[in-house]
């Protein structure tokens, strides 16, 4: 399988390492110090234990460990494995390049 | 200031083998040249956030060189800088050892987080008529000259070892760069990539300079 | 027709003439008890111990393509009971010893043989790591010896000792650990759930899972709407995919494995071994090929199929154990889908849906856990509450954090 | 020495003045260079090849390709020897060595053949339905002896000396197979100015332009493919790759393939691999990989002798050899008239023609009555004979009768080679028409198929189809498509009609040879239920031999569906999967075996300690000292315990650059600590070291280390050696998913630096010596826990950190690893009058658990920090990873098991880790199990082994005495339950 990594081009999935589901991005918010109840404490399980894992497409995470050591937002086909699009998780109006 | 009772730095592939040594096939010429550049200082700069464009003229100014904005190699006279990650590049001096690196950190203060990596990396020149058959052994990236040209570069693995690997000569000349740690590694499978087109070790740079 | 000497031979006279299906091909009935979506090793021994311990008869195995299709048809064939922690030890122990009397049980040969598992250790910390779930099995009764470096040598001399990366320091065997033919279990258990009377009904994908006001009605397949009082999932790989049509969502991600057999070969390697610091193990089937498998492929994935970095990786660590094995030839590659769970132990439970009834999340674990599985998911409906073997593998655990992780990797499942 | 009597005296791509020597079973043979195995035998007048799996019948030649089932041998001898090496793909070599297989004690007389008395016991899937009696008999006798008569060649049971290699190949398009699609193909897309790669996996080009006698752009079809190979390896984007068999499609466009680089010589030349592994990434694939030939199901098919049509052509034309005297030819297609021509051109008669077509075609009459062939219309219903045929039985309108013939040329019709289009999933349909199974629908990204593997069968089909597709992947690839004429090609006619078997025929009819699986094992099957492709396939074990079921799978799904009365695409196909033909494991192993399994790293001051006598030992994948052995100590205890005493009494040196190193710089570096660590870092003064712990966003402990601020804007963060990487990665995710929003910059620093730590009551007096004056290292000046840039030795830059990991009073000296190895030799110089000791891995550990620190077996991923007895560390007042799931009701429960420390009751007691506790009197069971040992070592300080583990509510219960059972290793003692830190636990000696 193939990545092509928006920074350093086609290369094998080798060179990366996988986390999954991309919505890890969206960590719960949950103020230090308030107590914690039940709904932070759901909101917090669905969100470490939760995954999307649908037969299609499926957005995941993917960490250019061997590479440019970004985390990239790949969209993939869980039948065909086929890329449809890869973006660095970091908007690039945060990256420290122009 | 440099002092002379400071021992010289030692390079990872130190005893490795010597220049001018000829290994594996002996008939006729040798198909690789393999060369360690020794003697360089090399500092890591990184763009503090949203200081890109700060940082790219202060480099300019400084060198006569822009930042390259993707997987590039540029270099003037005895500097060269190599991207590394967006908005992050290194600095080889060739010369002017260590002193280089706090200069320019002290330069880019504020603009960018500058690291020494002078002693992190062998840096290995590899050229001859089957340089680009021995790295087809390791190197998982296309190498040919249409899409690999020199001042182009990669970060990769290259037989479990991470490396960064320049065309630097449409020669063509290459340079990887290996971490320290895993020089040996590296080596042993060099060598017995190329030993079936006969290797001659040459010598670049001057290992004296801290 | 029972299988004895006298009707093997029998037939041998009679040109095999007499033989009848070993199990039917039934039609769907409007309506069952039970309802086992899944016709693989879990969903037909949960069938079969359903009729056997429960007495519940009026049950359908319902399953999208051949029975059998699945992982059991898929794996690496190998049995074991040689876990560290408590949650898993007694579970695998009972499938254990299911296995061992499973043929006399359902009258067919799946040529279980205990040929014995030796784990390997390549340091002191591992080797401690290795005593630590050794004595665990102990506690429970299970069988567990330590083998130093020349107890390894005498088992197997062609192992590499002498210019190894990792050198092998021992080994923890466990000599009731073995390998079975996989689809033998899947055809003896639908012969044995058959001659019980369970309907097995095959090319018949269920589309959808009939809820109402909390309470499951039955299921939708491609054949239309079939009724049941209770409903079983049992379809590792798909399980997200299925539990999706009740509205679950499940703390399952879908991986792909890959396995390998080597072509046919004389005896070589007479138990099982797994290699401690690299990702391989291997065995080699009575017919004489290599088995053998090693990682995940670490992503995502529904395709039954991988890739080629990972058939390196293997056989690197195959290379690196046995320099032997290295002009011997990978003949077959294939993939299955697990379900990796997020503390890599499996799920046998109820849902909040009543009457719907989960059994997933065996990451890459379910063949040995066949019996046990069947066992315990026919409990678990019947009674709509687990049994004691199973209690641990609830679907709250990983609300109140009483995992089940034997890696000690986390919420990874591409680690586990 | 025979003299090759069925060479034929003239023609033939072998080369006469290159006679090979070579032994078969010990005989020896004399062939020539261009022959293979098979066919220098062949020319020889073996007939007996080898024996089949089950029954062990006599088997000959079937094929001249790698989908021969019969004619494997186990090819070379010792540590390289190769079972089940097809003889029909196995190129000659001078002194080549190879035994038949699977027969005792010989191919001849093989004992095994008993088991065709049993046959009919025997049949598909019998062992299901018995072995079980007595049930223990199963693994003492039955299993035994079914694993000694099963497999087929023996594999070595030494290393292969031989050494393999990978290599990375890319290309615009790559073509598979050279016959004349895949020629035509290579050439267009060349000509084009496409990156070319094309994949022969003979070791020549030109597929069945070598094997039968064609004309191409009027002239003989040799000639012609001489010419496209040299145009094509004229051509500088060209590569031509020989013995390269593509065995496999992977996911964006990479392919596998194996290059045979050596296998044609009898040991590879010094420096040079025996085998190539490819990964070819391509753009645009042309799969030109031709078709199989399929037998056709009658009596004793199996026969020697009775060899496929094409293959016969295969041995008369390319390699001059009659395969025997007296033919007959059994086809149900055209193709008969080419093998007719072809054996009389060869001087063997066709004595009869067997077509059982209803009045056959006229190419065919024709070709029989040119050649004086009887021409019968009918079939044949049995072969006779034992170790070669005799005769057959032919029967025509009603009547059955005998011809003796010692050559059977049989086709059943030709199967496209569509393996590589179903890689990816995709399943092949049936075609009617041309009854034969074609690529499916949705092919692998980037693949097209031409010529006979998509069902093209007459040449000039072919010829055109592969032009075209190499001229359209070229123009996909961007280039201009070249102009290129298709050549002529001679006429032919390609007419087929099914006949899958020969009803009612005596004998067993074979659909899979090797594996024994007949058409009577099918119709059981049948019988049984085991109807579905798949089913039938795992319950015969049809197609599962070594040649993949190449010439037996179609006419084993044809057998079922006209059993089941179902056509052929109702009753379907399995899909192939990879490898296409069979790959070495060493080849996809390539150079990582042995030493070179995994990279192994090294510290700058590895040589320094192995001039020392260091002994080594792995960690992870970097070496390090585990001790310093010296003259007189008899074992790794006795130097250890001398190497810790030195620390605790005086001072000694140890290598840490193994742990990792993170540079993390930005006005935001303290807030993204504060996240990633469960304590605070933001507060840490400049010039300050901290310990901190990392949890999982689950909550349970991930690493920890210290980190030190060296400014305003700038910290080192240590990590363990183990999870160093980990760790990188999981702060490059909390920084660019998490928190981008933040100016930090991180970058691992583990290579540059080399780092000691320097421990003992004197380690300060040693390192005044080699730290440049003008740095105050005094107590007050640089306390416990102190951090700063300093420099050495009058300008070698260094840092200095004063923490202590052995709990003396202790510094880590870190300094640029191009130094690694001067410091050290300066440190050990500067310490010498204080009686300085290198100490390795094993001191460190004894120090840290006599100290009671958490390490790796603590770490193991089950564990929390308040395990660890470090909740207090925990911050309540800033987020950070793992804060609220460290608050789920398992992570907190009272009487979760907590670190604690462990001393035997009895003198001297070797406590050992992984030992589990019990309360005294309590049964072993693991409702009995309060917890298990981590850790574990002698203390030569308090004399004593001590240890470290879980233990249930352990702080409560510290005082009380448990057992430590470790029945693994036969021991069970009593314990007292201490407090983790043995030693110094007020932490006074640190503060020196």
């Amino acid at each position: 399988m193939r990545i092509v990594c928006p920074f350093c081009g086609a290369r094998d999935a080798q060179e990366f390492s996988y986390l999954g589901d991309a919505s890890l991005q969206q960590r719960p918010d949950t103020p230090a110090g308030a107590p914690l109840d039940d709904a932070a404490h759901a909101a917090w399980h669905d969100y470490v234990y939760l995954r999307e894992n649908p037969p299609g497409e499926h957005t995941e995470f993917w960490y250019h460990a061997s590479g440019c050591r970004q985390w990239l937002k790949v969209t993939r086909h869980m039948r065909t494995h086929a890329i449809s699009n890869v973006e660095a998780a970091r908007p690039s109006s945060l990256r420290g390049a122009a | 200031m440099v002092d002379v009772s400071i021992p010289p730095v030692v390079s990872a592939l130190a005893g490795l083998a010597t220049a001018g040594q000829r290994l594996g096939f002996k008939d006729g010429e040798a198909g690789v040249q393999i060369a360690e550049l020794t003697g360089v200082a090399i500092a890591s700069i990184a763009a503090r956030k949203g200081l890109a464009d700060d940082l790219s003229a202060k480099v300019q100014t400084l060198f006569g060189l822009p930042l390259p904005s993707e997987p590039k190699r540029v270099a003037a006279g005895d500097v060269s800088i190599i991207w590394s990650a967006p908005g992050q590049w290194l600095v080889v001096f060739e010369s002017g050892g260590r002193q280089r690196v706090s200069d320019l950190t002290a330069a880019l203060r504020g603009l960018a987080s500058t690291t020494d990596q002078s002693d992190s990396r062998a840096i290995i020149e590899i050229s001859g008529p089957r340089v680009r058959d021995v790295l087809a052994k390791g190197v998982m990236v296309d190498l040919h000259p249409s899409v690999f040209a020199p001042g182009n570069t990669a970060i990769t693995l290259v037989a479990h070892v991470g490396a960064q690997l320049t065309c630097i000569d449409a020669a063509p000349v290459y340079q990887l760069m290996v971490p320290r740690s895993f020089c040996l590694s590296f080596w042993d499978w060099l060598i017995s990539s190329a030993e079936e087109y006969g290797i001659s070790i040459g010598a670049k740079g001057d290992p004296k300079k801290g | 027709m029972r299988y004895s000497i006298l009707s093997v031979l029998g037939q041998a006279l009679k040109g095999q003439k007499d033989w009848k299906p070993v199990w039917r091909d039934a039609e769907p009935k409007p309506a069952y008890d039970v309802i086992i979506v899944g016709g693989g090793g879990h969903g037909l021994a949960t069938a079969y111990y359903l009729a056997k311990e429960h007495d519940i008869r009026n049950v359908a195995v319902v399953e999208k393509g051949w029975i059998g299709g699945g992982n059991v048809g898929r794996n690496t064939t190998i049995i074991r009971s040689n876990y560290l922690l408590p949650g898993n030890i007694p579970f695998y122990e009972k499938s254990m010893k299911l296995w061992e009397g499973l043929e006399q049980d359902i009258n067919y040969n799946a040529m279980i043989s205990q040929r014995g598992i030796l784990n390997l250790y390549h340091s002191d910390g591992q080797r401690d790591a290795y005593v630590r779930r050794g004595n665990a099995m102990r506690l429970h009764g299970v069988d567990a010896e330590l083998l130093d470096r020349e107890g390894v040598r005498k088992m197997y001399p062609f192992l590499n000792f002498d210019n190894a990366r990792f050198p092998i320091h021992g080994g923890l065997l466990h000599r009731r650990g073995g390998t079975v033919r996989h689809d033998a279990v899947a055809w003896g258990y639908a012969r044995a759930a058959d001659q019980r009377g369970v309907d097995i009904i095959q090319n018949c994908e269920v589309t959808g899972i009939r809820v109402e006001n909390g309470r499951v009605l039955g299921v939708e397949t491609e054949r239309g709407f079939i009724g049941a009082n209770k409903v079983g999932l049992a379809a590792a790989g798909n399980s997200s995919r299925v539990a999706a049509m009740a509205g679950l969502k499940l703390p399952i991600e879908s991986q792909v494995l890959q396995a390998f057999v080597s072509e046919g070969l004389k005896p070589l390697i007479p138990g099982v071994i797994t290699f401690g610091a690299g990702h391989f193990y291997i065995s080699q089937s009575d017919k004489g090929g290599l088995v053998f498998g090693g990682d995940l492929d670490g992503y995502n994935s529904y395709a039954q199929r991988g890739n080629l970095p990972v058939v390196e990786d293997v056989c690197e660590g195959g290379m690196a154990l046995m320099p032997a094995i290295g002009r011997l030839r990978v003949l077959r590659g294939w993939g299955g889908i697990m379900d990796m769970s997020m503390d890599g132990s499996p799920i046998i439970d109820k849902t909040p849906v009543d009457g719907l009834y989960l059994n997933c999340g065996w990451c890459y674990g379910g063949f040995k856990a066949t019996p046990a599985s069947g066992f315990c998911f026919a409990h678990t409906i019947a009674r709509d509450e687990p049994h004691e073997l199973n209690a641990a593998y609830r679907l709250d655990r990983f609300r109140t954090g009483r995992l089940i992780d034997e890696k000690g990797v986390g919420a990874q499942p591409n680690l586990h | 020495m025979s003299r090759q009597p069925n060479r034929l005296a003239s023609g033939g791509l072998v080369d006469r003045n290159k006679p090979q020597l070579f032994r078969f079973d010990g005989q020896p043979y004399q062939g020539f260079a261009g022959d293979t195995l098979a066919s220098a035998l062949l020319a020889n007048g073996v007939s007996l090849f080898g024996r089949s799996f089950k029954y062990h019948r006599p088997r000959g030649l079937l094929s001249a390709g790698p989908e021969e089932p019969n004619a494997l041998v186990e090819l070379r001898s010792g540590a390289r020897r190769e079972p089940n090496t097809r003889a029909t793909v196995a190129e000659l070599y001078d002194g080549l060595e190879a035994t038949s297989q699977n027969r005792w004690p010989s191919l001849r007389f093989d004992a095994m053949a008993v088991n065709q008395l049993f046959a009919p016991i025997f049949a598909a899937g019998f062992y299901y339905k018995t072995f079980m009696w007595p049930a223990a008999f199963w693994e003492k006798l039955y299993e035994p002896i079914i694993r000694r008569a099963a497999g087929l060649g023996r594999p070595a049971g030494s290393e292969d000396p031989d050494h393999y290699e990978k290599a990375f190949a890319h290309c615009d398009v790559l073509v598979i197979g050279s016959g004349p699609a895949g020629l035509m193909a290579a050439l267009a897309a060349g000509r084009s100015g496409a990156r070319v790669i094309i994949a022969e996996e003979d070791f020549r080009l030109g597929g069945r332009l070598i094997c039968d006698r064609r004309e191409v752009d009027g002239v003989p079809s040799v000639e012609w493919v001489a010419r496209i190979a040299s145009e094509l390896e004229a051509m500088p984007e060209v590569r031509v790759m020989l013995r390269t068999s593509v065995f496999g499609v992977y996911d964006g466009g990479v392919y596998g393939a194996l290059e045979r680089v050596n296998d044609h010589v009898a040991v590879p030349p010094e420096f040079q691999p025996r085998q190539r592994m490819w990964r070819i990434m391509t753009r645009e694939t042309i799969l030109a990989a031709g078709s199989i030939e399929r037998p056709v199901v009658f009596g004793d098919n199996d026969r020697p002798g009775v060899m496929m049509a094409g293959s016969v052509r295969t041995y008369t034309n390319r390699f001059a050899v009659a395969p025997g005297t007296r033919a007959a030819v059994f086809a149900n297609n055209d193709d008969a008239a080419r093998t007719i021509g072809d054996l009389e051109a060869a001087g063997v008669h066709v004595d009869a023609v067997i077509d059982p077509r209803p009045g056959s075609t006229d190419s065919v009459r024709s070709a029989a009555r040119k050649a004086g062939s009887e021409l019968i219309e009918g079939a044949i219903e049995r072969a006779t004979g034992g170790q070669r045929v005799q005769s057959v039985d032919v029967r025509s309108n009603g009547s059955t009768r005998s011809l003796s013939v010692d050559l059977v040329a049989m086709s059943g019709g030709w199967s496209p080679t569509v393996h590589l289009t179903s890689h990816q999933g995709s399943r092949p349909v049936w075609d009617d028409q041309l009854s034969a199974f074609l690529p499916g629908q949705t092919l692998p990204p980037g693949m097209t198929v031409a010529g006979a593997a998509t069902g093209q069968f007459s040449l000039e089909a072919c010829l055109a189809a592969g032009a075209a597709a190499g001229l359209d992947a070229a123009g996909r690839c961007g280039f201009r498509r070249a102009q290129l004429a298709v050549p002529s090609a001679d006429p032919e006619s390609t007419a087929v009609s099914p006949l899958w078997r020969v009803r009612g025929t005596k004998g067993k009819a074979f659909v899979d040879f090797q594996n024994d699986v007949a058409a009577s094992d099918v119709e059981l099957a049948e019988r049984e239920g085991f109807r579905s492709v798949e089913h039938l396939k795992r319950y015969t074990t049809l197609g599962m031999a070594t040649d993949q079921g190449k010439t037996a799978n179609v006419n084993g799904l044809a057998l079922m569906a006209e059993i089941t009365a179902k056509s052929i695409s109702q009753t379907g196909t399995t899909i192939f999967r990879p490898p296409y033909t069979p790959v070495a494991i060493g080849a996809l192993a390539g150079h990582h075996r042995g030493e070179h399994f995994k990279p192994t790293r090294l510290t700058a001051g590895h040589a320094w300690a192995k001039r020392q006598g260091a002994v080594f030992v792995e960690s992870g994948v970097w070496m390090r000292a585990a001790y310093f052995p010296r003259p007189g100590e008899n074992d790794w205890l006795e130097t250890t315990i001398r190497e810790v005493n030195t620390v605790r009494s005086a001072v000694g040196v140890c290598d840490v650059s193994t742990l990792g190193k993170i540079d993390v710089q930005g006005r935001d570096a303290g807030k993204f600590l504060d996240f990633v660590y469960c304590n605070t870092f933001s507060t840490l003064a400049i010039g300050k070291a901290r310990y901190g712990v990392m949890l999982r966003e689950d909550g349970f402990a991930m690493d920890d280390g210290t980190t030190s601020r060296l400014a305003e804007d700038h910290y080192v963060v240590t990590t363990t050696t183990a999870n160093a990487a980990k760790v990188m990665q999981h702060m490059e995710f909390c920084h660019q998913v998490l928190l981008p929003h933040l100016d930090v910059q991180m970058i691992s620093i583990s290579d540059q630096w080399a780092q000691y730590a320097i421990a003992g009551p004197k380690s300060r007096a040693v390192l005044q010596k080699i730290v440049d004056p003008r740095h105050d290292i005094s107590n007050e000046a640089f306390p416990f826990m102190a951090a700063a840039e300093i420099s050495l030795k009058g300008g070698i830059p260094a840092r200095l950190f004063r923490i202590s990991f052995s709990g003396e009073m202790a510094y880590e000296l870190a300094v640029p690893a191009g130094f690694g190895e001067a410091a050290i030799v300066e440190i050990i110089k500067a310490g010498q009058e204080f009686g300085i000791a290198p100490y390795g891995l094993e001191a460190l550990t004894v120090m840290r658990i006599e100290k009671g620190h958490v390490a790796g077996a603590e770490f193991n991923g089950q564990t929390t920090a308040r395990d660890f007895g470090l909740g207090k560390m925990v911050s309540t007042k800033k987020e950070f990873v793992g804060r609220v799931m460290a608050q789920r009701e398992a992570l907190t429960q009272p009487d979760r098991p907590i670190l604690v420390g462990l001393r035997p009751i009895e003198e001297g007691f070797r406590l050992r880790s992984g030992a589990h506790l019990l309360n005294r009197g309590a049964e072993p069971s693991l409702d009995n199990d309060q917890g298990y040992v981590t850790s574990t070592t002698y203390s030569p300080t308090l004399r004593s082994w001590i240890g470290l583990a879980f233990m249930k509510s352990g702080k409560e219960r510290t005082g009380d005495t448990v057992r430590a059972w470790d029945a693994i290793r036969g021991t069970d003692a009593l314990v007292e339950v201490v407090g983790p830190c043995f030693y110094d636990p007020k932490g006074e000696r640190h503060h020196g």
